[in-house]
Formats: C-alpha cells, structure tokens, sequence
C-alpha cells in the first residue's frame, strides 16, 4: 500500500550517508574543475585567454617600467568554465580541482591570481617580445628555433635573409 | 529525409506560392541531414495572408526573432524572421520592416502562442504591433525605456564604464589603468 | 452578489521570492475561499539582456554565456548555440563528438528530470520522498562531476565538437555510475507511481487536454504528456540520435501525475542512451582543429532540453561577434498553458501545477 | 495551604511548567533525530530545540507595520499559557494523580484548541495574506479533528464510566484501567484508539495534515511574520502541546504505572509518549506528504469520526 | 548566561536564501546542500525558513537584475538582526558572466553587505556548507559585539 515504506526502513537499517564534511574531508574527483592555475614561466602573453573568457575575468596590463605584463585572473569574475584553459596554447593556464575559495566579503578583491610575466629580449636588437618558453618552443616553433626567439622585425629580416640566400643557390643552381 | 518529410516539403512550397503568389523557399540542410527553408516576404502586410496558410499546414511557431539589419545601427532597419515548424522542418519567413516607426500586424489570432514573443520584441526593439490582445511589458523593468536592444551600443558602453572598470579598478588596486587597457577592455 | 465576491476574493501574492519557487516570479493570484479564479502574471525578475550581452561577447566567449542561460539545462544550450554556429561555418563534427554530446546531453536530462520530480515530492511535503529522489540524482551528479568537472555547468561543448574526452577509466566510472542508478531508478518510478499520497494529490490536477496543448504549442514533456509526441530528438534528429534506438514516451492524461510519471521514463531511456553511446562511440579526435570563422548569414538549430525544444537562430555580418543570436526556450511556450491548468485549482495545488511544467525561468527570461 | 502550593507546584515544575517544557523540547528533538535518520540523515542533536530557542531569544522582534501589534505579541503568550495550564492537568501515572475535578476531559476539550487559536489570532493579526490563508486553514483542519476526538472521548468515558469518580475526569479513567487493563488492548475501544491516533498529527499538523503551517505552499501560514522571541515562544507552545496531546492519549489509552517508585514511573511515563509520538508523528511524517484541505477534512470526516463512534456505540450497548 | 546563549546561538543558523535573478545553479546547488541526506546542514543546526524573518543566514545568488532589486531589499530589511550574508557563486560579487548587462544592476554590494563570499559557478555543496560555517563565524563576532554593546 505504501511502496515508500520499504525506502524508510531500509534508510533506518542502512544508516546515514551523510558525508563527514565538514567534520571530516570532503570526496573531490581529480576530474574537478576548480579555480584555474596560471604558471607564468609558460605564458607566451597570446591573450588567448582573454579573447575567450566570456565573464572578463582576466585582465593583462604593461607593467610600469615595461618589463612585463601584469596578468590578473580575478576568482570572483571566474566562472570556472576552464574556456581559458582549453584554448590556452601552452598550458600555461590549468584547472585544479581546488575549490576551498571560501572568503571574507572584504578580501573580495585580493581573492585574484596576480602573476608578472616578463617580456623577453630580442636576441639580435634587444627589442622587447613576447616571452618565448621551451614549451612553445616545442610545439610552434621547432622548425627554426633560433629564428622563433626573434622580434617580428628581426624574425623578417631573416626570413628575407634566408629566402635571398635560397634565391641565391637557386639561381647558381640554375643560371 | 523521408518520404513524409519531403511530402510537407512540396505541399508547403505549394501553399505557400499560391497564397503570395510567386514567393519561393530556398532550402539549406544542415550536417545531419535536417532542412531548413527561408523565405522572404516583401511586406509585413504579406505575413497576414502566410500566417492562414501556415495554420491549414499545421505549422506550429517556434520563435520570432527580430534584430536591426544593422547591429550598430549605422544603417536604419529591422526585419522579423519568423520561425515555423512543420512536423521537422524548420521554416523561417523574414519580413523587412519599413515603415517609421516600424509597425507589423499580430498573428495571434492564428497562432496563440505568438503573444509573449510579440510583447518581447515590441519591447526589446520598440515595434509596435497592431491589433495585439493583450499589449503589457513583458520582461522589462518600467524602470528601463521600451527598444533597448535597439539603441544596444550606447547603452552598454555606458554600463562598461558604470560596473567593469570601476571593479577592475579596485582588483588592480590602487594602481593606474593604462588607457590601451580600458579601452579594449571590452 | 457583488459585495460578496469583493469580499471572498482577494489577491495572494506569490513570489517573486517564495520557497516554493525555484527562482523568482511573481503571480496575483486572485483567490476566493482556496480556489483560484484568476492568475496574473508578472515575469522579468530574471531578465537579465543576455541576448545582448551575446550581441557583445565573441563566438567563443558566448559557449560559456549561453551555459550560462540556465543550469538545469545548461549542456543544452551551448550544444544548440554550437549546432548554429557549425551549420552557419558548415564545420562537421568529428563522430565521437557526436557521441559524446548524447552523452553530456542524457546525463543532463536524468538529473534534470530527478530534480523536477523531487521538487514535486517536496511540494506535496513529502519530503522523505523529496530527499531520497534527491540522493538519487547525486548519482548523476557525481557522474557529471567525475567526468566533467562540475555539478551544473558542464563545460562540455564547444565549437566544432567537445572539450573532454571520455576515456576507459572515466567510461568505467560513467558505467559504474549508470548501475547504480538503474534500479534505483525503477523503484523510485514504482514510488511516484502507486504512493496513495502521491496519486491523490496530483491526479487529475493541472489539465491540460490535447486540443490545448496544441493550441498553445506547448513543447517537451508538457506536451507529450498530452498527448503530442513530438521530440526533436526524433523529428530533426541531430548529433548521434539517428543511429541511437530510444523510444519517444508519451501519455494522454495530460495531468502533474502523468508528467512526473513521463519524466521518469524518460530519464529511463536516458540512461539507454547513454549505455549504447559507451557501447557505441568510435575513436578519433573530439573536436576540429582551430577556431572557425563565422562567415555572412543565418542559420537556426533545435534541440530536446530536457523540458523541451531548444532553439537557436543565428545572424552573423561576418565580424567575430554575432549580429543577432535569439534562442527560445521550453518554458516560454509552455508557461501560457499554465493559465489553462490553473484554472479553478486549489490554492495548494498551484505550486504543483506550477512545477510540472518544470518552469525554468532564467531560460524563460534570459 | 499545601493544595495551593500543590497547584503552584504542578503549574510551574511538575507535570506543567518546566517539566512539561523540557520534556517538550526533548521529544521534540527526538522526532527530529529520528526523522532524520529514517531519511537516512545524521540529523541535529536532540537538544537543538534548547539552541533553536536561545537563539531565538538574540534576535530582533519585527513588528509588520500592519499588523495589530498587541494581537501579535499576545497570541503567542496566549498559546503558551494555555497549554502550561492543561500540562498542569495531565496526570503522570504513579506519579500524579490530575488536579481533582479539573484534570476532566470537558476542561481539556476546552484547552486543546487554545494553541490553535493563538495561531489564528496571530495570523489574523499579521494582516499578511499567507497568515489569513493559514488562519482558515487552521480552523478547517481544527473543526475537522475536533469531532472524532469528541466521540473518541465520549467512548472513553462510557467505557470506563463510573468506575471510579465522575465519568469524564482523568483519575477515574486511569483508575477504571488499572483494574480492567489498559483501553489500548481492549477490543471494543480499537476503533477509537486508532481515532486517538490519528489526532496526534492532526493537531501537531505533521505527515498528512500539514496542513495550516504548510511551508511550501503557505510559507508557515500564521507564523510567517513572526521573529525572535515571540517566535520562540510560539515554538516552546507547539513543544508543551505536543506533551499534552501525547500524555492525553496516554492517559486515556495506556495509563498503567508499572512497580518501582516515581523515578522508574517518570521514566516509563516519558518512555510511552516517546513511543506514541515515534509511531504517531516520526514515523508518519517520514511516510506520508500533506493533503490539501478538501482532503484532509474529508480524511477525519469520513475515516475518523466514524472510526469513533462505533467505538462509543459499541461502548454504550456493551455498558 | 548571555556569554551561554551567545555560543548556543551559532550553532543554530537558520538559512534564507533570496534569488537575485540568478541562473539556476547557484540555487539548485543551495537546496542540495541545505536539504539532502548527503549534506545534511541540520547536523550542523541549519534550518531552512520559508519566511525572511525567522532567518539569521542569508544566501543570495544572482547579479541583482534591476527588476528584482527592490524585491529582494525589501526581503533583506525583513530579516531581524543580527544577520550575515553569503554570497553564493561570483554573480553577486562582480556580475559574472552577466556584468554589463543592461538589466543587471551594479554588483550587490552597492546596497547589501555581503559577508562571506562563496566563488563558483555554481560552487559545490560542500563549498556552501564551508561557506555556512564562516558565516557563522562572522555572526557569533557581531553577537558578541551587540552584547558587549548591550551590557
């Protein structure tokens, strides 16, 4: 007559199940999507992450002297979607499954990744470039290293070199 | 596509000619296979006569969408598009709206459920809508002006400034934001 | 007589901020004694211009704002905003893709559909009920946070396919997970379905006959407890459904009973689906290559969400920004019935009547 | 003298007054625990009514501008008294015997509804639509419980009728079951034992009759503009009152003391409402969701009432 | 005895949550954490309350749209003092995903103090619940001042 009887005593037999939280620790699956990781020394400053943040939580800005860019992932923007994360060409930016982000009103603001990602050196005219880690090294620019770490202008200038000195032997090749 | 579906297909482009003489449907599919029909109307009067048609073909109507054919409105102009399904088939009819202000009759009388999507765009972009039963706002706030989508790029510049800055101000604390950043901060 | 009806009616304010009620909304309801003889409606407490906002956001920043619309249907949203883009870019996902949308898709479906039916429990203050149907939706929500990496917001799709992929030992987990559910599953059906309390208080309540339900349109499982199987799914198939073998549940009773009982079959045949999905998914690569460009033009994709037929209409003029992107939602055609169903109700069977439409308002509203 | 300091004593410690209030918040704790965990929960500890109520007591008084605010603040005050007063009635077997010739089944008829009217009279006072709402519900469902408790009554008192003393007054009930055994077991009174029992959660309106505080559809009808203490008050009532109706359907059904001197009495007293409250509100509420209106009158109507009066039919022709 | 109610009292935090036009999560997330078995806050004191007025701890969720604003002020004047509130989800606290929407009104701030912030989108059940506790934290520190005031 009352099919739910048979739940409520074998809910009594069976016990709680309830979990220990916060008495004890909480069950987190390693799949979980928590508040995002940013490792600057991988960052290539593409901004990709931006371009594909739909909340805006992440903001780059030139530091004052011009060494770098201040890179600010705000937790309190974050809608944790890990967009960032998938699109992001280095893994520079992950997802952890950490998700203690519990704080005070008052700390609202302070509750932000704020990392300083340096700009790197243009081996040839010293001209300030986006960094260029090992990473992206590997992955974009394998073919010419040493031609990856240029500036756009050095990087044209030996493009221009290369292909005049190809035109060269081409042409000794066939007068 | 089955043999139903591609029944439907013909005797609505039939009907449909019949009724407004000469308009015909282009179709797309998509990559599973599904069609879908466009049609274009010359004038919002037109729909007037397409919406009995539709009603004989048991459509039902799934949404109406209206936009400006601009989106920053450097060119003057909204249409309607329509949205119809035929047992599968999605069929959209786009009407160019003229007229200032932009007018266009209600097809409530045939389709019962087109209330509450006329009440929305009549609101979101400020048409008015001849002979509707029960003309109240919608969702819009009395507080917020009828057509806000309409006048969509002056309105929300003026919200980035009024909320994104000031917050990201306080979260790069204290410290100047370089003018590159505010103005591409979206 | 007159005098005496202004003094039997007056009006009872429910909302927009009521337990009973998800999310906030707001009826006059003008009751006389405990009956209802008139519903008046204030919607927009949830309006908050996402179709703008969409308007401002890229392609890509929209997948995570159309998510956004909603978290009981939030895989459905990006999937159909996705689907439009794709038919729009003419991308055709990769087959395992396909695949693994079904699944992010039924698995939203089950927890959906439990959530409704236990709120529905909840209403009619069987709570015991209420809280054993929830446990067995964390069933599903574990699943999602095991594969997904969140309780609500899947993360799932993107343009051009999907973002996670399920290997064998998350597939394990998911089947692990699915065992679980199944007989739990029946034997909650088996509850809803003979509960004495549970029959008298939602049968025969909240009408809504064929003739009705078809005058107003209504979608999902609304309608097909009506009596108006109509189910996108079937219809206009999309992703990996034309090669996937799922009945299409329907009723005729048209009533809060028979809508619950339609969504447990539903969640069912869900788990089905997404049985053969792991049994059927082929390997390769989850998403396409890049970032698509949008090209001039417009194009419109559907889907079943859970409550019903999603649909999405998209107007590109070429920038990386759409020139309109407008999406309808179930509840927004089903919300009208209500006024049918309401008709003549006792004032305690509104906030059942309400929920089996399972209204999702911030979809409505957007 | 000493029978006023007898009445001062039972109104103010025992069985009324603290005792009745701390056996009151304990049951309530106990229905709570074990609710909690027939829904397989760990639940709160069974003196959370004791935090409830003193946290209660830190918070604000609102008073709705509408509201006729000395109705507002009386009727919680008057629920209370009222149902310290009928505690002070209740006669603990072996322990106490009643007040004589006010510990009467008609004196009790009268105090019953007396929480019930204090909610009406506090939903009539918070002006608030919901708290209206309440107050007619709650006089439905109270004219629906009051009939079969009348004849359940009615059946008790010409069963064990002149036994001992006048018919409707508790002592002679318990004496009547202390030489014939306890109503509980007797055939003829089954029907409205099983009366008495569903007037538990009618009155306590849990499981089926949640009805007139229904949260989900009323927001707690009359109690939903009260705060801080008066609420507070309002909950130590619904505690004492669950003590009355249990120790009245004890009285009435399963009086018997058992040898071993007042403490094992009190204990075995406690260990009966205990059981009564478990099987009559824990578990029906866990098992059961809530009627509508209609349906709940209609359940006492057509169920109870006639499950009493064959009782006092049968009672009276077996006389 | 005051110093005795005092520490009673927090372990007593009844819950109200208020919707500010949120998006569902947050909420559906707020009702798993404050009522299934698997959480059970009662273990912990919590209540859920239908009426703003018996509340102590109050939820809100969502970016505060223009057409709620009043609504939900009008409910968070209704909750009796000493009262704490938590944020649940980023909606409140920046607007999330739907800041510079012309319906949302600026962050909740502006208006209501929000205490204790819970990120996520939705934050999981478990974060609520440590979210709860720290609210709790705060208001037994604003007890212990109202009663210092008081004496």
């Amino acid at each position: 007559m009352l099919p739910f009887l048979k739940i409520m005593f074998r809910n009594l037999l069976r016990g709680p199940s309830t979990e220990p939280f916060p008495l004890g620790p909480a069950r987190t699956h390693k799949n979980f999507r928590g508040c995002a990781k940013f490792e600057p020394e991988k960052c290539i400053l593409c901004g990709i992450c931006r371009h594909v943040c739909a909340p805006g939580a992440i903001q780059l800005r030139p530091s004052e002297d011009g060494s770098g860019m201040e890179y600010v992932l705000w937790h309190n923007s974050c809608v944790f979607c890990g967009m960032c994360a998938h699109y992001c060409p280095t893994g520079a930016l992950t997802m952890t499954d950490n998700w203690h982000l519990v704080h005070l009103g008052a700390e609202k603001f302070s509750n932000c990744i704020d990392e300083f990602v340096p700009y790197d050196e243009c081996p040839e005219c010293g001209a300030k470039i986006q960094p260029r880690p090992q990473a992206i090294i590997d992955k974009i620019g394998y073919r010419h290293p040493n031609r990856f770490l240029l500036c756009p202008k050095c990087k044209r200038e030996s493009i221009a070199r290369h292909a005049a000195k190809v035109h060269n032997k081409t042409e000794q090749a066939h007068p | 596509m089955n043999e139903k579906l591609k029944d439907i297909q013909s005797d609505a482009e039939n009907a449909i000619a019949q009724a407004l003489g000469g308009e015909f449907i282009s179709w797309t599919a998509d990559s599973y296979g599904n069609e879908y029909g466009w049609l274009r109307l010359r004038a919002p009067e037109d729909m007037a006569k397409l919406a009995p048609v539709l009603v004989g073909l048991d459509a039902r109507l799934m949404t109406i969408t209206a936009y400006r054919i601009d989106k920053f409105a450097r060119i003057e102009g909204r249409e309607i598009a329509y949205h119809f399904d035929l047992d599968g088939l999605a069929l959209t009819a786009t009407i160019a709206l003229t007229e200032t202000p932009p007018q266009i009759p209600s097809i409530t009388r045939w389709f019962a459920n087109a209330d509450w999507h006329e009440r929305e765009f009549s609101e979101l972009y400020g048409i008015t809508i001849s002979d509707h039963p029960n003309p109240r706002r919608l969702f819009l706030d009395n507080e917020l002006d009828a057509g806000v989508l309409d006048r969509l790029v002056p309105l929300s510049t003026l919200m980035n400034g009024a909320s994104t800055n000031t917050l990201w101000e306080k979260v790069f604390a204290g410290k100047q934001m370089p003018d590159w950043a505010k103005e591409k901060d979206r | 007589m007159t005098t005496a009806n202004t003094t039997n009616t007056y009006t009872l304010p429910v909302g927009p901020l009521h337990v009973a009620l998800e999310e906030p909304m707001y009826f006059d309801i003008q009751v006389e004694g405990e009956t209802v003889r008139g519903v008046q409606l204030t919607a927009g407490h949830v309006h908050r211009g996402m179709e703008a906002l969409a308007m401002q956001r890229n392609y890509l920043q929209n997948v995570t704002l159309t998510e956004r619309v909603c978290s009981l249907c939030s895989n459905s949203h990006p999937a159909t905003y996705c689907m439009a883009v794709e038919a729009l870019s003419g991308l055709t996902i990769p087959e395992r893709a396909k695949y693994l949308r079904v699944i992010a898709d039924e698995v939203k479906r089950i927890a959906s559909h439990l959530f409704n039916v236990g709120i529905m429990a909840h209403l009619t203050g069987f709570d015991s009920l209420f809280m054993h149907a929830m446990e067995v939706r964390e069933i599903m929500q574990d699943a999602k946070e095991g594969v997904y990496g969140n309780r609500m917001n899947l993360g799932q799709c993107v343009i051009g396919g999907c973002r996670r992929d399920i290997d064998e030992e998350t597939a394990a987990f998911l089947r692990g997970q699915l065992e679980q559910l199944k007989p739990q599953l029946d034997e909650l059906y088996g509850v809803f379905e003979r509960d004495p309390l549970i029959r008298k208080r939602t049968r025969g309540i909240g009408l809504l006959p064929l003739a009705e339900a078809k005058r107003l349109a209504v979608v999902g499982p609304v309608a097909r407890a009506s009596g108006v199987a109509y189910d996108v799914r079937r219809k206009a198939p999309y992703a990996a459904y034309p090669e996937l073998d799922f009945e299409v549940q329907s009723d005729t009773k048209g009533d809060v009973h028979s809508r619950a009982l339609l969504r447990l079959r539903e969640a069912v045949e869900s788990v089905k689906l997404i049985e053969q999905c792991l049994r059927k998914m082929p390997s390769g690569p989850v998403c396409t290559e890049g970032m698509p460009a949008v090209p001039r033009g417009e194009s419109v994709a559907r889907s079943e969400a859970p409550r019903g037929e999603v649909f999405y209409y998209l107007r590109s003029d070429g920038t990386d920004t759409p020139q309109r992107l407008k999406w309808r939602v179930p509840t927004y055609m089903n919300w009208e019935a209500l006024q049918v169903m309401l008709a003549n109700c006792q004032v305690a069977d509104i906030a059942l009547i309400v929920n089996s439409i399972d209204p999702c308002i911030s979809c409505t509203e957007r | 003298m000493s029978s006023i300091l007898e009445a001062a004593f039972a109104t103010v410690v025992f069985p009324g007054g603290l005792f009745a209030l701390a056996l009151g918040l304990f049951l309530k704790g106990m229905d709570r625990k074990v609710l909690a965990r027939l829904q397989r929960r760990v639940g709160p500890p069974i003196y959370q009514p004791v935090i409830d109520i003193a946290k209660l007591l830190t918070k604000e008084t609102l008073i709705p501008t509408t509201a006729n605010e000395l109705a507002f603040r009386l009727a919680p005050v008057l629920g209370l008294t009222g149902m310290l007063v009928a505690a002070a009635l209740m006669p603990v077997a072996g322990v106490w015997n009643g007040v004589t010739g006010l510990s009467d089944l008609l004196v009790l008829l009268y105090l019953l509804p007396i929480p019930a009217m204090g909610l009406m009279l506090a939903g009539g006072a918070s002006s608030s639509p919901y708290g209206s709402l309440g107050y007619s519900r709650e006089m439905a469902v109270m004219f629906a419980y009051e009939m079969p408790l009348i004849a359940s009554f009615l059946a008790v008192a010409v069963r064990t009728g002149g036994a001992a003393g006048p018919m409707l007054s508790l002592s002679g009930i318990m004496a009547y079951q202390i030489h014939h055994g306890a109503l509980l077991l007797d055939p003829v009174m089954l029907p409205a034992v099983a009366a008495l029992i569903v007037f538990i959660p009618g009155t306590m309106g849990s499981g089926l009759f949640d009805i007139a505080e229904a949260e989900s559809e009323i927001l707690e009808g009359p109690l939903l503009e009260y705060s801080g203490p008066l609420l507070a008050v309002f909950q130590l009532m619904s505690a004492v009152k669950l003590v009355v109706v249990l120790e009245l359907v004890v009285a009435l059904l399963c009086p018997n003391p058992i040898p071993g001197g007042v403490p094992a009495n009190l204990v075995w007293h406690v260990g009966k409402c205990l059981l009564l409250l478990l099987v009559s509100v824990t578990c029906f509420r866990a098992a059961t969701g809530r009627l509508r209106v209609d349906q709940g009158f209609a359940f006492f109507l057509k169920f109870t009432s006639p499950l009493a009066l064959v009782s006092l039919c049968l009672a009276i022709t077996l006389r | 005895m005051l110093n005795l109610i005092n520490k009673l009292a927090g372990r007593s935090p009844w819950i109200y949550r208020i919707n500010a036009g949120s998006c569902n999560g947050c909420d559906v997330e707020m009702a798993t954490a404050a009522l299934i078995p698997r959480y059970d806050v009662e273990r912990l004191g919590c209540k859920y309350c239908g009426s703003p007025r018996h509340a102590d701890v109050v939820l809100i969720s969502g970016p505060l749209t223009l057409r709620v604003r009043d609504k939900v002020l009008r409910v968070y004047d209704e909750i009796p003092h000493p009262k704490v509130t938590v944020a649940v989800g980023v909606c409140p606290v920046s607007g999330g995903c739907f800041r510079d929407g012309y319906s949302v009104g600026a962050n909740i701030d502006h208006y209501i103090p929000l205490d204790v912030i819970v990120p996520g989108c939705p934050p999981r059940p478990q974060a609520i619940i440590e979210g709860v506790l720290k609210a709790v934290g705060v208001w037994r520190a604003r007890l212990e001042e109202g009663l210092c005031s008081h004496s």
